[in-house]
C-alpha cells in the first residue's frame, strides 16, 4: 500500500494527514505551533503518522505547505496553501469555482478554473482586520474559547456595528461595548459581520463565481458560515475537514507525485524548490 | 413667535438633511444628472443645458462599503472609495454624463475606474489646468469649458445658447450672494447660524435644482435674523480640511461643542467662485475668467499669487478668529502637505492650532472631542 | 476634619477609575482607585466613596468635584469635566516647573503634549490609529511570551542584546516575535526589542510637538523602569517621573489642582459654588443623530 | 528589424560601464554647478521640457532620481525618518519624504554629490504630487515654481489628432506656457533663446527615441536579452540625466548594439526563460533586485513594463518625433502627445498593458501597488480585475512602497510569488492538455 503525506505549518497550528493511494484519509494530527515551526511540522509529522498505524518510512511522498513550509526540512517539495486549498477544496466538491480560506492570521481567495487549477488568489496579510484572529481578539475579551463564539454569535438579536479595523483595538472596542451594556452575543455577532464584509470584499477580488467551497479553522464557525452566505448571497460548501483542507491538499500533491514515481518528483522538487 | 421661526428652520433644514443623505439618482432624473467629483466643476454650463449638476461628495458614514474595496488600494482617502461604491451598488445608474478633474492623482484615476466599469455613462476627465499664472491660462480653460458645453450639447440634442448660460450665470451669482450671507452671518455672530446648519443648507444645492435652493436659502435668511439667540463664551476658530471629501456631521458637532467655527473651506466646491461671474459679454469666457481671477483657494490649486499662508492669514484675520484646526482627510496628499506648510507657519505666528485628522467613514468621535475640548481648554483657561 | 476646601479628582480610565483628595495647602489627602470594569458611573461612585473613607471626612464636606479621562461625563455628581491632556499638563507642571513636554504612553493612544511654565497646554499630538504605537503593543509581545504586564519592565532590563521589531502591525509582529524566539533569540532581548520599538515611535511624537526639554513621562508607563531607560537613552535627556507613587494617579491629581483653582477663583469673586446639577445641559439639535433615528444603518446580519 | 544591426564584435566598453561612467560624470557635473556659474534646474522625468532647458545649459537635477538613489544605496530610512520627524504624515509619496529628509541633511546625498539648489523648478501636472512637492521648495528655498500644465487624455480611448480643434487647444496651451518657460529661463540666465540650439537637441532626443524604442522592441523576442525591470531600470537612469546630449545617443547605440548582439547569440536574461511577463507600476527601488530574483528563480522575466514608457519622460514608445525646423511648436505637439499616448496612461492603462501582452508574448501581468503612490497604484485594483476579467489573463498584486523598507514583507511577497507561478504551472499544464 501507498502512504502520502500533507504538512501544513501555519504560524498558530501545524496540521498533516496521510492518505493511502485512494486518497482516502487514514490519519489526522493537529497541534499548536509554540516556539518553532520546523519542530512543530516534525512532531505532528510523528502524531500523524503514529495516528495512522504507520512508520515514517512507509510514507512515501510528503508535501509541506503553509507560511512554514521551508521549515519542513524532511518534505518532498513544498507547494503555496493557495494550490494546496483549492486543490483539497476541489476534491471535495468538484464543481468548485471559489475558495474562501480564513485562516488564523491571513484570509485568500482562490478563484479556480474549468479544469481545477488556480486562475487568481486574493490574500489578506498585511493586517490582521478579516482573520480568524479578529475571533481570537474577542475569545480573549469576553474569556470564551474560540469554538463558542459562532454558537453564542447566532443568537444575536440587536448585532453591535464594529468600527475598529485593528485586531489589538477590538479587544477594547468590545469591552466598550459590553460597557454600555450591549449583550455578548450581540458583540459576537458584530464581530463576525465586520469579518465576513471583509472576507466577502476580497472574494469579490477574486470574482464570486459559485460554487464557493469554505476552508480553513473558521469553516466550523456556523455563525461565519451563515453570515457568509447572507453577506454573499450565495451558499458556501463546507467540509468536515475544513480546517484540514490545506494539508489534504498537500497530500493530494504528494500522491500525484508518488504515483508518477518518486524519481521524478524528487527531481521536480529539486526544480521547483530554490 | 421665536418658537414658531425655530420650528420653520428646523423643518428647513430637516428638508435639507434628508437631501444631503440621498444617494440615489431619483427616477425623473434619470439620464439627466451629470455627475461630477470635487472641487472646481462649472455647473453654470450644465444648468444652462437643461441637465442636472449632480455633485459626487462621497457616501459619508451612511452606506457600507462591499464592492469598492476590491478596486481601490487600500491607500487611498475615502471619498474616491465611497463614490465608487456608489457607482458599483447602481446609485448612480441614472447618470448621464460623468466627470473628473484632475485636482489631485486620485481623481483622476476616478475617469479610468468609471471608463472600466460605467462606460455608457461617457465617463471624461475635465482637464481644469495646474497653472492659472500663465496668460494663456483662461484661453486653455475656455477651450476646455467650451468642450463641455459641446459634449453636453450632444447630450441634449440642441445647441446650449449664451443667453441660457448667462441666464444660469445670473442664478448662480445670486445663489453665490446668498451663501455668502450664510458666511457673514456665521463670522458676525456664530451663535445664530451654527457651522453644521449652515453646512446643510449649502449642501442641499447639490441636489436641488438652483432656483429652488435659492429659495430655500432667502427663506432661511428671512428667518436667522428674528432667532432666538443664547450667547456662549467660546473661542472663534476657522476650520480647515473640507474642501473636497466631507468630513462628518458628527465632527463638525463635536468642534462646535466647544469652539465657534467662524470661517471654513467646507464644500468649497459649492463656493469657489467668491464674487459675481461678470453677467455681460460671452458667458463662457466669464466663467472661465473667473476660476483664473475669482476663485477660493484649495490645497489642490496651485497659483503663486495664492501662497497657501498668506490665504489662511487673510482668513483669520477677516473672520477675527484666534485659532485654527486644520484638518485633512485620511490619505489625502494635498491636503496632507498643505497642512503640515500652515500648522508649521502658524508655529511661527505663534497662533494655536489644532491638527486633526478624518475619514468620511468614520463613526467614532470620542477621540477626536477628547482633542478639540482639551485644545478649546488651553484656548478658554490662559 | 472639617479644615478649609476639599476637592476631589476623579480619573475615569478603560481601565481603572482613579481619585485624588485635596486640600487647600494642595496637598494630597487621600487617593483611591479600583478598576472601571463595565460600569464607569458606579465605579466612579464606589471610588468617590473609598476616597472619603481613605481621608475620614463625609462626603459633604468635599466642596468641589472635577472629572477627568474618557468617563468624564459619566459622572452624574460633578461639577466639572476636563479632559487628560489638560489635567496631566498641569499635575505635571505643578510637580516639575520645567518640564516643556509631555510623553504619556497608554493602552490605547500614546500622547504628547507641550506645556508652558504655568502647566498650560501649548500643543499636542496623539496616535491612536493603530495598536503598533500603543502600550498595548508590549502587553501583546508579554501576553506570547506568557509574561504579565507589571513584569515587562523587570523583565526587560535583564536583556543585552535586543532584537530590532521592524513590523508595522502589532498583530504582524507577533509573527516576529516568532520568529526570533524560533531563531534562538532569548525572550529578554525580545521583550526590550519590542520596549525600543515603542520608545522610538514615542519619541517621534514627541519630535511633533516640539521636543523641548524638560521631559517628563506621565501614565502607567513610569512603573516599567526599562521603557523609561529607553526613553531616555533615546531622547538623552533624564525624564521627569510622578513623585511618591502619583504616577497613576497623576490625571486625577490635575482634575484635582484645577478644581481647586476654579473654587479659589469663584471664591475671590465671591461667586456661590452651585451643587451639581445631575442633568447634562441643553444641547442643540443634533443632525447626526437625527440621521440615525430617520435612517438607521442596521447591520443586516 | 533587429536582424539588421550586426552587434559590434568587440565594444571597447560595455553598456553597463558606459552607463555607469555617465550617471557617475553627471552627478559630478550636478555637484559643482554653481561653482562653474552654471544655473541648475529641479525637473522630474515626466514631462520636463528638459530640450528648453538643455538649450539654455541648465545642469539637470531629478529630485527623483535623487530618491530613489536613497533607497537603493540602502539609506532611506534615515531621510524618510527626518521628514516624519519634521512632521510629515506617514502617507505622504516617500520620494518627497527622502527629498525633504536630503534638504535637512544640507543637502548631503548619500552618492557623495553635494545637490545645489535650484535656480528654476519645473512641475509637470502628469503626477500632481510634483506640484505640492515643488511648493515645498518654494518655501524651502525660495525657487518659485514652474508649473507646466499637461494635459493628459481625457478619456481611454482618447485620440487627439493634428488638426482637430481639441488637438489644437491642448498644444496652443502647451506652447503657450513653454514660452512663459522661456522667458522665465532667460531671466535666470541672462541669455537669449536660441532656436537652433533647441532644435539641435531636439534631432538628438530623436535619435535616442528611435534607438529607444528599437531596444524596448527587441525585447519583444525570445529569449528576452534583458529585464525590463532591473537592466531596463538602469537603461532609463542614463536616458533621463542625458537626454537630448550626443552622449546619450552614443550610450544609446551602444545600449542597442548590446542587446542586439545577445539576441543574435541567443542570450536571455535567464538561463531558461520559463514564462514572459509585464510589469506594471514602480519598482520598489530598496528590494527590486530581490524581487527580480524572486521571479528569476521560477524562470520568470519581465519582458516589458508600463514604468519603462511613462518613466523615460517624453521618449514614448510610440515613437512621436521632433521637427526640428519648428522647434517649439514641435515640442508643444510632442509634449502634448506624449503625455496623453505615454506618460498619461496609467489613469487608463488597462489597454496599454493588453496591447504590449500581445506584443511581447507575455504570460501575465504583474502589478505592484506603492503604499505611497496614488498616481500610479490608484486604481490598480479596478484595472488588475478589467485585465483578469476582460482577457483572461493571470495576473499578481503585490504591495509594498518605492523606497520605504517597512513595508516589504519578504515572506509574504515570496508567498505571492510562489503561488503566482503554481497558477502559470497549472494554466500550462491545462492549456497543453487541451
Amino acid at each position: 500500500m501507498l502512504y502520502v503525506a500533507g504538512v501544513d505549518v501555519g504560524s498558530t497550528q501545524a496540521k498533516a494527514v496521510v492518505l493511502d493511494d485512494e486518497g482516502r484519509m487514514v490519519g489526522e494530527a493537529i497541534l499548536d505551533v509554540e516556539m518553532n515551526m520546523g519542530t512543530a511540522a516534525q512532531q505532528v509529522f510523528e502524531k500523524v503518522v503514529a495516528n495512522a498505524n504507520l512508520t515514517p518510512d512507509e510514507i512515501a511522498f510528503t508535501v509541506a505547505t503553509g507560511y512554514g513550509r521551508y521549515r519542513v526540512t524532511f518534505g518532498d517539495l513544498q507547494v503555496t496553501e493557495i494550490s494546496c486549498h483549492a486543490r483539497g477544496a476541489t476534491a471535495e466538491f468538484p464543481r468548485t469555482r471559489t475558495v474562501l480560506d480564513i485562516g488564523g492570521q491571513d484570509t485568500k481567495a482562490i478563484r479556480i478554473g474549468e479544469a481545477g487549477e488556480v486562475v487568481d488568489f486574493a490574500m489578506n496579510d498585511k493586517c490582521a482586520a478579516g482573520t480568524g484572529r479578529f475571533l481570537g481578539a474577542a475569545s480573549f475579551a469576553l474569556e470564551l474559547p474560540l469554538s463558542e463564539l459562532g454558537p453564542l454569535a447566532l443568537k444575536a438579536t440587536a448585532p453591535v456595528k464594529i468600527t475598529t479595523t485593528c485586531t489589538v483595538f477590538a479587544e477594547s472596542e468590545i469591552i466598550g461595548h459590553l460597557a454600555k451594556g450591549h449583550r455578548p452575543e450581540d458583540v459576537l455577532a458584530g464581530m463576525h459581520y465586520s469579518i465576513a464584509t471583509r472576507c466577502a470584499s476580497l472574494v469579490r477580488r477574486v470574482g464570486l463565481t459559485p460554487e464557493i467551497t469554505f476552508t480553513g479553522g473558521v469553516s466550523r464557525n456556523a455563525a461565519m458560515v451563515s453570515l457568509l452566505h447572507k453577506v454573499l448571497d450565495t451558499p458556501l460548501n463546507v467540509s468536515a475537514q475544513g480546517h484540514f483542507m490545506g494539508a489534504i491538499g498537500a497530500a493530494l500533491y504528494a500522491l500525484d507525485h508518488a504515483r508518477a514515481g518518486t524519481r521524478h518528483a524528487a527531481a521536480l522538487a529539486e526544480e521547483v524548490a530554490p | 413667535m421665536a418658537l414658531e421661526i425655530e420650528t420653520s428652520l428646523t423643518e428647513i433644514l430637516a428638508r435639507c438633511h434628508e437631501l444631503s443623505l440621498r444617494q440615489r439618482i431619483p427616477d425623473d432624473e434619470a439620464g439627466m444628472a451629470i455627475g461630477y467629483f470635487p472641487v472646481y466643476f462649472p455647473e453654470e454650463i450644465v444648468h444652462a443645458a437643461g441637465l442636472r449638476p449632480h455633485a459626487l461628495y462621497g457616501g459619508g458614514n451612511h452606506i457600507e462599503v462591499r464592492y469598492a474595496d476590491a478596486r481601490i488600494g487600500s491607500f487611498v482617502c475615502s471619498i474616491c472609495r465611497s463614490t465608487t461604491e456608489l457607482g458599483l451598488n447602481g446609485s448612480l445608474k441614472g447618470l448621464g454624463g460623468f466627470f473628473a478633474q484632475p485636482i489631485c492623482d486620485a481623481a483622476k484615476h476616478m475617469a479610468g475606474i468609471w471608463g472600466r466599469n460605467f462606460p455608457q455613462q461617457d465617463p471624461q476627465i475635465l482637464a481644469l489646468p495646474q497653472n492659472v499664472n500663465s496668460p494663456a491660462s483662461a484661453r486653455y480653460v475656455y477651450d476646455e469649458y467650451q468642450r463641455l458645453r459641446g459634449i453636453l450639447a450632444e447630450k441634449v440634442g440642441h445647441e446650449i445658447t449664451d443667453e441660457a448660460i448667462r441666464a444660469s450665470v445670473r442664478v448662480y451669482n445670486e445663489n453665490r450672494r446668498l451663501q455668502r450671507a450664510l458666511y457673514a452671518i456665521k463670522r458676525d455672530d456664530p451663535a445664530r447660524l451654527s457651522t453644521v446648519e449652515a453646512y446643510l443648507l449649502i449642501r442641499a444645492g447639490t441636489r436641488l435644482r438652483r432656483e429652488e435652493h435659492n429659495e430655500l436659502l432667502r427663506a432661511a435668511l428671512r428667518l436667522l435674523p428674528e432667532r432666538r439667540v443664547r450667547q456662549m463664551d467660546k473661542p472663534r476658530v476657522i476650520f480647515l480640511g473640507g474642501f473636497c471629501e466631507q468630513p462628518p456631521l458628527e465632527m463638525i458637532e463635536t468642534i462646535e461643542d466647544v469652539c465657534f467655527i467662524v470661517d471654513d473651506d467646507l464644500l468649497i466646491g459649492q463656493r469657489w467662485i467668491t464674487e459675481d461671474v461678470p453677467e455681460e459679454g460671452d458667458p463662457v469666457w466669464a466663467l472661465a475668467e473667473s476660476y483664473i481671477e475669482r476663485s477660493a483657494a484649495s490645497p489642490v490649486q496651485y497659483d503663486a499669487r495664492k501662497r497657501k499662508e498668506d490665504v489662511l492669514m487673510r482668513m483669520l484675520h477677516e473672520a477675527h478668529a484666534e485659532a485654527t484646526i486644520i484638518s485633512a482627510a485620511k490619505f489625502c496628499e494635498p491636503g496632507l502637505d498643505d497642512q503640515l506648510a500652515q500648522s508649521r507657519w502658524l508655529d511661527q505666528q505663534d497662533i494655536p492650532y489644532l491638527v486633526l485628522e478624518f475619514e468620511e467613514k468614520m463613526t467614532s468621535f470620542e477621540q477626536m472631542a477628547m482633542q478639540v475640548e482639551t485644545f478649546a481648554e488651553s484656548l478658554l483657561f490662559e | 476634619m472639617t479644615t478649609g476646601i476639599l476637592v476631589a479628582g476623579i480619573d475615569i480610565g478603560s481601565t481603572y477609575t482613579k481619585a485624588v483628595l485635596l486640600g487647600t495647602s494642595r496637598g494630597v489627602r487621600a487617593t483611591a482607585i479600583r478598576r472601571s470594569g463595565y460600569k464607569p458611573a458606579a465605579a466612579a461612585s464606589a471610588v468617590f466613596d473609598d476616597l472619603v473613607a481613605n481621608a475620614m471626612v463625609a462626603k459633604e464636606e468635599v466642596t468641589y468635584i472635577a472629572t477627568t479621562g474618557y468617563g468624564r461625563y459619566m459622572v452624574p455628581f460633578r461639577h466639572a469635566q476636563i479632559t487628560e491632556l489638560t489635567c496631566h499638563a498641569v499635575a505635571t507642571g505643578h510637580h516639575f516647573p520645567a518640564v516643556r513636554t509631555i510623553l504619556d504612553i497608554g493602552g490605547q493612544d500614546i500622547k504628547a503634549i507641550r506645556i508652558d511654565g504655568m502647566g498650560r497646554v501649548r500643543a499636542f499630538r496623539l496616535n491612536d490609529k493603530c495598536a503598533a504605537g500603543t502600550g498595548a503593543f508590549l502587553e501583546k509581545t508579554a501576553r506570547y511570551l506568557g509574561l504579565e504586564t507589571g513584569d515587562i519592565g523587570a523583565y526587560a532590563l535583564r536583556s543585552r542584546k535586543p532584537v530590532e521589531i521592524s513590523s508595522v502591525c502589532a498583530v504582524f509582529a507577533e509573527s516576529e516575535v516568532i520568529n526570533h524566539l524560533a531563531s534562538g533569540v532569548v525572550p529578554e532581548d525580545i521583550m526590550e526589542g519590542a520596549i525600543v520599538a515603542l520608545g522610538g515611535r514615542a519619541v517621534q511624537l514627541m519630535k511633533r510637538v516640539g521636543l523641548e526639554p524638560d521631559f517628563a513621562l506621565a501614565g502607567g508607563m513610569t512603573n516599567n523602569p526599562a521603557m523609561v531607560a529607553a526613553l531616555e537613552s533615546r531622547l538623552g535627556a533624564p525624564l521627569h517621573l510622578p513623585p511618591n507613587g502619583l504616577g497613576q494617579l497623576n490625571g486625577a491629581f490635575g482634575a484635582a489642582l484645577l478644581g481647586l483653582r476654579r473654587v479659589e477663583r469663584l471664591l475671590a469673586d465671591g461667586r456661590a459654588i452651585m451643587p451639581p446639577s445631575g442633568e447634562d445641559e441643553f444641547k442643540a439639535l443634533r443632525w447626526s443623530t437625527y440621521v440615525a433615528q430617520s435612517a438607521s444603518p442596521a447591520i443586516s446580519a | 528589424m533587429a536582424q539588421a544591426h550586426v552587434a559590434n564584435p568587440a565594444p571597447t566598453v560595455d553598456a553597463r560601464t558606459a552607463g555607469q561612467r555617465l550617471v557617475n560624470q553627471w552627478l559630478a557635473h550636478v555637484h559643482t554647478a554653481h561653482e562653474r556659474g552654471q544655473p541648475v534646474a529641479y525637473i522630474f522625468v515626466m514631462g520636463n521640457a528638459v530640450e528648453i532647458l538643455r538649450s539654455f545649459g541648465f545642469e539637470l537635477v531629478f529630485p527623483e532620481i535623487n530618491s530613489l538613489q536613497t533607497g537603493v544605496r540602502k539609506m532611506a530610512p534615515d531621510f524618510l525618518a527626518k521628514a516624519e520627524d519634521y512632521g510629515f504624515s506617514p502617507d505622504v509619496c516617500s520620494y518627497v519624504k527622502a527629498d525633504v529628509g536630503l534638504m535637512l541633511s544640507d543637502m548631503q546625498h548619500p552618492s557623495g554629490t553635494r545637490i545645489p539648489k535650484p535656480d528654476i523648478a519645473i512641475a509637470s501636472s502628469l503626477c500632481n504630487v510634483y506640484i505640492k512637492w515643488a511648493e515645498i521648495w518654494e518655501r524651502h528655498f525660495g525657487t518659485p515654481a514652474f508649473v507646466l500644465d499637461i494635459p493628459g487624455k481625457r478619456f481611454a480611448t482618447w485620440r487627439p489628432l493634428p488638426g482637430t480643434a481639441q488637438y489644437d487647444a491642448d498644444t496652443r496651451w502647451v506652447e503657450g506656457q513653454l514660452r512663459d518657460l522661456i522667458a522665465q529661463c532667460e531671466r535666470i540666465t541672462g541669455t537669449k533663446f536660441d532656436p537652433d540650439r533647441l532644435a539641435e537637441v531636439e534631432s538628438n532626443v530623436n535619435e535616442m527615441i528611435r534607438l529607444w524604442v528599437e531596444i524596448l522592441q527587441l525585447n519583444q523576442r525570445r529569449p528576452a536579452p534583458y529585464n525590463s525591470m532591473l537592466d531596463g531600470l538602469t537603461y532609463i537612469g542614463v536616458l533621463n540625466a542625458w537626454r537630448g546630449t550626443p552622449e546619450g545617443v552614443e550610450y544609446m547605440r551602444l545600449l542597442r548594439d548590446e542587446v542586439a548582439g545577445k539576441l543574435a547569440r541567443g542570450e536571455g536574461r535567464v538561463a531558461e526563460e520559463r514564462f514572459r511577463l509585464i510589469f506594471s507600476g514602480t519598482p520598489c527601488y530598496v528590494n527590486m533586485r530581490r524581487l527580480v530574483e524572486l521571479f528569476e528563480s521560477h524562470g520568470g522575466v519581465f519582458a516589458a513594463s508600463d514604468y519603462l514608457t511613462y518613466a523615460a519622460g517624453g521618449l514614448d514608445s510610440s515613437g512621436l518625433f521632433y521637427d526640428p525646423s519648428r522647434p517649439l511648436e514641435s515640442l508643444a505637439e510632442v509634449t502634448t502627445l506624449a503625455s496623453q499616448l505615454g506618460l498619461s496612461n496609467h489613469f487608463f492603462s488597462h489597454q496599454t498593458l493588453a496591447q504590449q501582452v500581445k506584443e511581447y508574448g507575455a504570460d501575465g501581468i504583474v502589478y505592484h501597488g506603492i503604499k505611497s503612490c496614488r498616481t500610479v497604484a490608484t486604481s490598480m485594483a479596478d484595472n488588475r480585475e478589467y485585465v483578469t476579467s476582460r482577457y483572461g489573463l493571470p495576473t499578481l498584486y503585490i504591495e509594498s512602497d518605492l523606497i520605504d523598507p517597512r513595508y516589504w514583507s519578504d515572506a509574504q511577497i515570496k508567498n505571492r510569488v510562489d503561488a503566482f507561478f503554481e497558477v502559470l504551472e497549472q494554466r500550462a499544464l491545462v492549456k497543453g492538455g487541451d
